[in-house]
């Protein structure tokens, strides 16, 4: 057992030490450190999506559009309406908390396919209010001028090494709360949901009401990263809550792999940085990217660190096969020669 | 009349069934027994061609069946009743017997009459001809599954475990139903956890452990075998 | 009443091209379980093969629309083989992140080919009919009376012809139509082919009244999967009444209400059915 | 990418640009980059030489889907890996996300492209607005149309930011003149399948005037189903749709009795007929030279000329405070569409001769004056 | 002591009576098995005394509390655990993960006490893993823990459906056909396994077709043919009973199965 938690806490800790020197590594790319800034900023986000697919088994395309509300709620509260960041940003929790919850009651009771084209529906609903709704979100002109969070004494925000360092601490809480419920009987509860709803019944589980518990958390999740996101943009538009935001997350989860603790921040980066890469290709660049998509969830249908994990926990498996063999079957009362 | 040899098969590179050889002969019941996990459902999935195996070769009257798709062995006579039935389930029962027969939809006549013969086999089914076959209990639902076997008109009928999940009258109708089959001249592979009454009705048997063939013989022998009973009989 | 009758027949037509355009995704959803996020591009490159077809090769309106369907047909099946089918065993999270490499691919192609400017297609049949005071143009009625046809043509495929109950068959279990003697490859790729080519018609059908681009068919997406939910996932006469459906909705409110609200309404109208009926409104119940 | 080679020795100059080059708007996108690597290649034909070295004029360019987001970060990595001091973006979404860069970290000259007003309002130092406000022509094109007392305006504008900022200007105007205006039929011009719908609803309210205008080709077609189904009033249209390209899309007829912008080849600056025939080579005939390529055109050239004038090639500052004197410095090759003869301190390109172009009755253009806006 | 009282239960598909009028009392420390042929109406019942199906007449009383029509993460709670005809497992998951999610409806946890690690968090869990291991080793399969339950023999498979039943702590356990797909000679380890269930106090109910393994198992018999009760009592009265014998046993079987 002490075996299991090494091996993976050790690969948890090269990537955080990767992510906190990055910045230093690349010391003078403003532009790099935007780019993890924006990775980082998405993986929070990704990780809500990893609650509620990766764990609880249900497509969510409504992500980006809470991401937007995430967005908009600081966007329009700290220009509009004179709030500070934080307090705006606390509001931008809420309300993608409650709106998350209450979208959950009726989301929920539909199933598999219908749920995830329903939350389709849902995003680009969202994404209609945000940038149809002119008296209030601005319509297609979008926020500009959003702040950068008021500074704790000598931190200042307006630093992007700063702006990066915040959103890492939000990240790294994102990471720890998913790894904390993965260990505990709450992560079982969702796996067991994702696995089969009948059985998750026969063995006590409110299906129902976790099911919409997990939904709220990741709405919520995708709110602290979209708060953070307007903040580190300055200007955003409709377009950074559109359903095509939604599907980018997806890869990016699908690329890290799905259900696991670092999945969201590994495809994040991995995705980011290949795009990035591709710009190269200009108008081919598509041509090029659409099938190194596709072969990738061909080839690597369990992304990069479900990949690692499954290695790991077959070699456990075989190993307490043959520690344990010999005395169980010493105490079974019959043996088939 | 269905010979294989040097068969290895499995899941994902892992094979399960490891150099087998055995032979089913024309117009014969033959028996395959085996503890779980033995292999006997790898070996008909392999045979029907749900499955690649990864040596050794199948034929069947003479002709080499071996890595044709599952489409094609069922024209080639051979039907398989599966574990776990799959069935269409939104469908009727009627549409679910007369699929079986898509291989053979040409002669419909013959297809006529070997509706009515599954019906006469299970009356229930034509109680329920209208019902879609999800709906069905379990253990109609085992008989529907056999009845789209035999709609295909097959030489050699595989059933994988037909009494599963079925009362035992219901099992006595169906291993009689297997004698009847089997007296029409087609020949039957059976896997039975029920070995005793498998092997009652067989011709000849194969014992499976651990994906090879551990011990093989007629059914009166293997039925009188002291080692069989005791391993495999519970006797 | 003539503003009436004139978007009674403009709801006609759109919802035919509607119809047409998810019956293929319903099918294709039937069968192989996928929620194929590339059908408007499939749709888009059939409307630029068709215009492919008549400008540059210069061969009739409907042959050019009946040639293009048979490449789509063939583009149909590659991707079947090609994406979906090395993919069958994967959840469909997968499928659709395939399917959107899929879209990315396509347009990116149609993008190279044909340019990313509009691109305009003229149809044979051109003036009007003035029915009760609406000019209705032939156009329109051509395209609801090949809709109400074909429909009907692949009703009666599906449900009387055993080859169509392949189909069928192979939604509801794979194995056990590989067991009956059905290939269940031969069928997905059947059912594609089926798909792309229902698509390339409804492309081909409106593209005159509308503009070919390379992004023409993300637009479609949306509304299309809003239908086949709506009707009921796999079930064919579902796409039909959602087809029409939104299509008379979405009409009628931007005449009656607002063009804002016409633009939302196939997605509220989608969200309250599925609040009220979870599995849209023609599911069958099946025992667990 | 290119360096920065220091005074006197001569290199690169990269001029950057991001734009949308995939997705829905790729076709503007595009044909801008085409505008722009003219202007690079004839810049580099002439020779460019900046503080006595002498410099290749190489352009730059990236996708940013028409994201405002991915603009701003284009735009930052044009800047700071290829050392782009003036990089071009020709949306308003992008131009205000690179707003927030350009005066901090990254520093680069925005050339923007975006008629949008808000752009200048946010007093950065380092925009320069190619395109006249949108807000300029509603007066006048409404005066043109509205001759006699009430007059009802039918609104049939594309949904997009820029069509509803348009929607609410006509409409303000008109209603000042003591016009009336009738429901608002804006549609997305980009997703909707057919657009006899919303045409038929506007008609039924009977129109005498019909604004309108996205994209030329969707607009095109609008105009088309209009006058199919009967309409025979004017159409007023925004400056997004161009005359040139519409008449290509739809009989020119169905064009006649509206207002819009000036075709590039109606003007008589002494490069457009040299322009918009090497422009038709160039894409073999395919599309018209719009002002979105002209302008472009232009402004490269203007760009490069500021750094001749304010001989440094990474300066943006020096680089925009120079464009007031380079303005009138530019080889008259490069004045192709109304070449700007004025800067405002806000940083906006302003030619003086400014026009409207009607298209009466039997398909001629008449053009009228127009002042600009205040900025 | 009667744990589990049934009266007047029905059920009602569309037009088909799945169940009809049921009584039944289920005493405690006993086994009870239900036999019928099929489509009887078995898997109807426990689908309907563990909340999976509402019924449409009839109440169920447990432990003197009625819990008709009650969620089955109640029914759950309140101590009946079940297991399905087709067994159903988190294929993707260990072995132990399975049982522990067993353990889910006993724990207190929330994701607080998960994200702070609090000290009665660690206990509850350190308490699961304990109560999870012991229900491995008393289904027989602790060396299997580590194995991902979509890939272990049937025969196990069916084990570790029993295990996550146990670590769920029921008062009664509803078995749906524990040895389908068994062989013989395996099935006689079920029995055994089953045995020693109710040695531990655990009331059972059980579906199943074998009878070798019903007789030699149970108490008292429910036989259920269309829906309705057409016998009830000890194997003995059972066997004998000649509507079970025309219904559901055949003939000679009876005696045959008596001899095994
Ligand atoms: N889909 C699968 N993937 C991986 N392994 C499998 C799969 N199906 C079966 N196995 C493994 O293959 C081995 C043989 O299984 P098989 O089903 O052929 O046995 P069987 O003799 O039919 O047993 P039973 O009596 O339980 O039906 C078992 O160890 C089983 O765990
Ligand atoms: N959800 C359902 N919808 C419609 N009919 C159903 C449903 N569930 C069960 N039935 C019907 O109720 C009857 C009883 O089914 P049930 O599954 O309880 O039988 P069973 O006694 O468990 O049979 P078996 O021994 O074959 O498992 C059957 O006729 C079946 O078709
Ligand atoms: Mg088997
Ligand atoms: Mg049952």
């Amino acid at each position: 057992m002490t075996a299991r938690i090494s091996i993976q806490h050790v690969g948890m800790a090269l990537v955080a030490i990767a992510l906190v020197i990055a910045p230093f590594a690349l010391a003078g790319q403003d532009y790099v450190l935007r780019l993890l800034t924006m990775a980082a900023t998405y993986a929070i986000a990704v990780y809500g999506f990893n609650i509620i697919l990766g764990l609880t088994g249900q497509l969510s395309l409504a992500h980006g559009g809470f991401f937007g509300i995430g967005i908009y709620v600081v966007g329009l509260l700290t220009t509009d309406h004179g709030w500070s960041f934080w307090s705006a940003f606390l509001a931008a929790i809420i309300v993608t908390a409650v709106t998350g919850f209450a979208c959950g009651v009726v989301a929920l009771r539909t199933r598999q396919e219908y749920f995830a084209i329903f939350t389709m529906a849902v995003g680009f609903i969202i994404f209609l209010i945000l940038s149809r709704w002119e008296s209030v979100t601005h319509g297609m002109s979008g926020i500009s001028g959003i702040p950068f969070p008021e500074g704790f004494g000598i931190i200042d925000f307006s630093e992007p090494i700063a702006m990066y360092f915040l959103v890492l601490l939000f990240l790294a809480g994102a990471a720890y709360i998913t790894y904390a419920i993965r260990r505990s009987g709450v992560g079982r509860t969702l796996i067991a949901i994702r696995t089969s709803e009948d059985l998750a019944n026969s063995i006590g589980v409110n299906v129902g009401l976790n099911k919409q518990l997990a939904f709220a958390a990741s709405t919520t999740f995708a709110g602290v990263a979209g708060g953070l996101f307007a903040a580190v943009q300055g200007f955003v538009g409709p377009s950074s809550a559109s359903v095509n935001l939604t599907f980018e997350l997806l890869m990016f989860i699908l690329v890290g792999g799905l259900g696991t603790v670092m999945g969201p921040i590994v495809g994040s980066f991995v995705v980011t940085f290949l795009f990035e890469t591709f710009q190269d290709f200009q108008s081919y660049r598509f041509i090029v990217l659409g099938p190194v998509i596709i072969a990738l969830v061909i080839f690597a249908p369990r992304g990069i660190v479900g990949y690692l994990n499954a290695y790991v926990a077959r070699r456990r498996a075989k190993r307490a096969r043959r520690q344990m063999a010999p005395q169980a079957a010493a105490s079974e009362t019959k043996e088939v020669s | 009349m269905l010979t294989v040899t040097g068969l290895s098969a499995g899941y994902d590179a892992i094979d399960v069934l490891h150099s087998v050889d055995i032979t089913a002969e024309q117009g014969e019941i033959t028996v395959l027994l085996g503890a779980n996990g033995s292999g006997k459902t790898t070996m008909f999935k392999t045979i029907s061609g749900l499955i690649r195996p990864t040596a050794g070769e199948i034929e069947f009257n003479g002709k080499p069946i071996t890595r044709r798709p599952a489409s094609a062995i069922v024209g080639a006579g051979i039907a398989h009743s599966p574990e776990g039935r799959h069935l269409f389930p939104k469908m009727s029962v009627e549409k679910n017997l007369v699929l079986g027969g898509y291989t053979r939809r040409k002669n419909r006549s013959r297809q006529r009459e070997l509706l009515n013969q599954v019906f006469e086999l299970f009356p229930i089914l034509h109680e329920k001809r209208h019902d879609p076959s999800g709906s069905l209990s379990g253990g109609q639902q085992q008989m529907v599954a056999i009845g789209r076997a035999l709609t295909a008109d097959p030489r050699l009928l595989i059933l994988d475990e037909p009494s599963m999940g079925l009362a035992p009258l219901v099992v006595k109708q169906v291993l009689e139903a297997v004698v009847e089959i089997n007296r029409t001249g087609i020949g039957v592979l059976l896997a039975e956890q029920n070995a005793t009454q498998a092997l009652r009705i067989a011709h000849r048997g194969y014992v499976l452990a651990e994906g090879r063939v551990v011990l093989s013989g007629s059914a009166d022998d293997l039925l009188h075998d002291s080692d069989v009973r005791a391993a495999y009989l519970g006797m | 009443m003539t503003l009436f009758i004139q978007q009674l027949f403009n709801g006609l037509a759109l919802g035919g091209v509607y119809c047409l355009a998810a019956i293929g995704l319903t099918l294709v959803f039937g069968v192989l379980r996928i929620p194929n996020l590339a059908h408007g591009s499939l749709y888009m490159l059939g409307a630029y093969v068709t215009y492919f077809f008549l400008t540059a090769v210069g061969v009739p309106y409907v042959a050019a629309i009946g040639l293009a369907a048979i490449v789509l047909a063939v583009v149909g099946i590659l991707l079947e083989r090609l994406v979906f089918h090395p993919l069958r065993k994967s959840p469909h999270t997968h499928h659709m992140i395939a399917a959107v490499g899929a879209m990315f691919f396509f347009q990116a192609v149609a993008q190279v080919i044909w340019g990313a400017d509009f691109r305009r297609m003229e149809s044979p049949f051109e003036g009007t009919l003035s029915i009760g005071g609406a000019q209705i143009s032939w156009q329109r009625i051509i395209i609801i009376l090949t809709a109400v046809a074909v429909l009907a043509l692949l009703t009666w495929f599906i449900k009387r012809s055993i080859h169509g109950q392949t189909i069928e068959a192979v939604e509801q279990d794979r194995t056990g139509a590989s067991l009956a003697g059905i290939s269940p490859n031969t069928v997905s790729m059947l059912t594609f082919a089926l798909a792309a080519a229902l698509a390339t018609i409804a492309a081909g059908l409106v593209a005159p009244i509308n503009l070919l681009s390379p992004t023409m068919g993300a637009a479609l997406d949306l509304k299309i999967f809003a239908i086949i939910i709506l009707g009921g996932l796999g079930s064919i006469p579902g796409a039909i009444v959602g087809g029409f459906l939104l299509a008379l909705a979405e009409v009628m409110t931007s005449t009656y209400v607002s063009s804002a609200a016409g633009e939302a309404i196939a997605f509220v109208v989608l969200v309250a059915v599925l609040a009220v009926r979870p599995t849209g409104l023609f599911a069958k119940a099946v025992q667990r | 990418g290119g360096g920065t080679a220091s005074s006197g020795e001569g290199g690169t100059i990269v001029i950057g640009y991001s734009g949308p080059l995939s997705g829905g708007a790729a076709a503007y996108g595009e044909n801008i980059q085409v505008g722009m690597q003219m202007a690079v290649d004839d810049l580099n034909e002439l020779g460019v030489t900046v503080d006595g070295g002498e410099y290749t004029v190489e352009l730059n360019s990236l996708d940013d889907m028409y994201q405002p987001n991915t603009a701003a970060t284009n735009a930052q990595r044009l800047a700071e890996q290829d050392d782009a001091a003036v990089i071009f973006v020709p949306h308003s979404g992008g131009i205000q996300a690179a707003q927030e860069l350009n005066s901090g970290r990254s520093e680069f000259l925005l050339g923007a492209y975006s008629s949008d007003p808000a752009i200048l309002e946010t007093d950065n130092p380092l925009t320069m607005m190619v395109p006249p406000s949108f807000k300029s022509y509603s007066a006048p094109f409404v005066e043109k149309l509205k001759t006699d007392g009430v007059e009802k305006l039918g609104l049939l504008g594309t949904a997009s930011e820029y069509g509803q900022s348009w929607t609410s200007l006509v409409s303000e105007e008109w209603e000042s003149q003591d016009g009336e205006v009738l429901t608002d039929n804006s549609i997305d011009y980009s997703t909707v399948s057919d657009f006899a719908g919303p045409v038929s609803r506007t008609l039924s309210e009977e129109p005498d005037v019909i604004f309108l205008g996205g994209p030329s080709q969707p607009t095109a077609l609008i105009i088309e189903e209009a006058r199919g189904q009967g309409y025979e009033g004017s159409f007023l249209i925004m400056d997004q749709a161009k005359f040139e390209e519409m008449e290509l899309f739809t009989d020119p007829e169905n064009l006649n009795d509206s207002i819009g912008v000036v075709p590039v080849r109606e003007y008589e600056d002494p490069g457009t007929e040299a322009f918009v025939s090497a422009f038709d080579e160039l894409v073999d005939g395919a599309r018209p030279a719009t002002s979105e390529v002209s302008l472009h055109y232009q402004s490269v050239a203007l760009s490069v000329k500021a750094m001749e004038v304010a001989g440094t090639i990474d300066d943006p500052q020096a680089i925009r405070d120079a464009i007031g004197d380079a303005a009138g410095q530019v080889d008259e090759q490069f004045h192709v569409s109304g070449f700007p003869t004025e800067v405002t301190d806000a940083g906006h390109l302003r030619n003086e001769d400014f026009q409207a172009a009607y298209r009466n009755s039997d398909g001629e253009y008449e053009f009228l004056p127009i002042e600009h806006a205040e900025d | 002591m009667t744990l589990l009282e049934v009266r007047g239960l029905g059920k009602q598909f569309g037009g088909l009576h799945a169940v009809r009028d049921v009584d039944l009392d289920v005493r405690e420390g006993e086994i009870t098995a239900i036999i019928g042929p099929n489509g009887a109406g078995k898997s109807t019942v426990f689908n309907l005394l563990s909340g999976f199906y509402r019924p449409t007449a009839g109440t169920v009383t447990f432990k003197g509390r009625d819990i008709t029509g009650k969620k089955p993460y109640t029914t759950v709670r309140d101590g009946i655990a079940r297991t399905f005809q087709t067994t159903n497992l988190f294929e993707d998951s260990t072995v132990l993960d399975n049982v522990l999610s067993g353990r889910i409806v006993r724990s207190r946890s929330t994701v607080f006490g998960a994200v702070l690690q609090t000290p009665s968090f660690r206990r509850e869990e350190q308490y699961n893993l304990t109560k999870a291991m012991e229900a491995l080793e008393f289904a027989g399969i602790a060396h299997y823990r580590d194995d991902l339950a979509g890939e272990v023999p049937q025969e196990v498979q069916k084990r570790v459906a029993i295990a996550v039943a146990l670590a769920t702590e029921p008062d009664l356990l509803l078995l749906d056909e524990p040895a389908g797909g068994i062989t013989e000679d395996e099935t006689v380890g079920f029995g055994d396994l089953i045995r020693q269930i109710v040695a531990r106090g655990i009331t059972v109910c059980l579906v199943e077709h074998k009878m070798s393994m019903i007789m030699s198992l149970a108490d008292r018999i429910l036989v259920l043919d269309h829906g309705q009760t057409i016998a009830f009592g000890t194997p003995d009265e059972i066997k004998r009973d000649p509507k079970v014998i025309e219904a559901y046993l055949g003939a000679d079987d009876a005696e045959e199965e008596g001899e095994e």
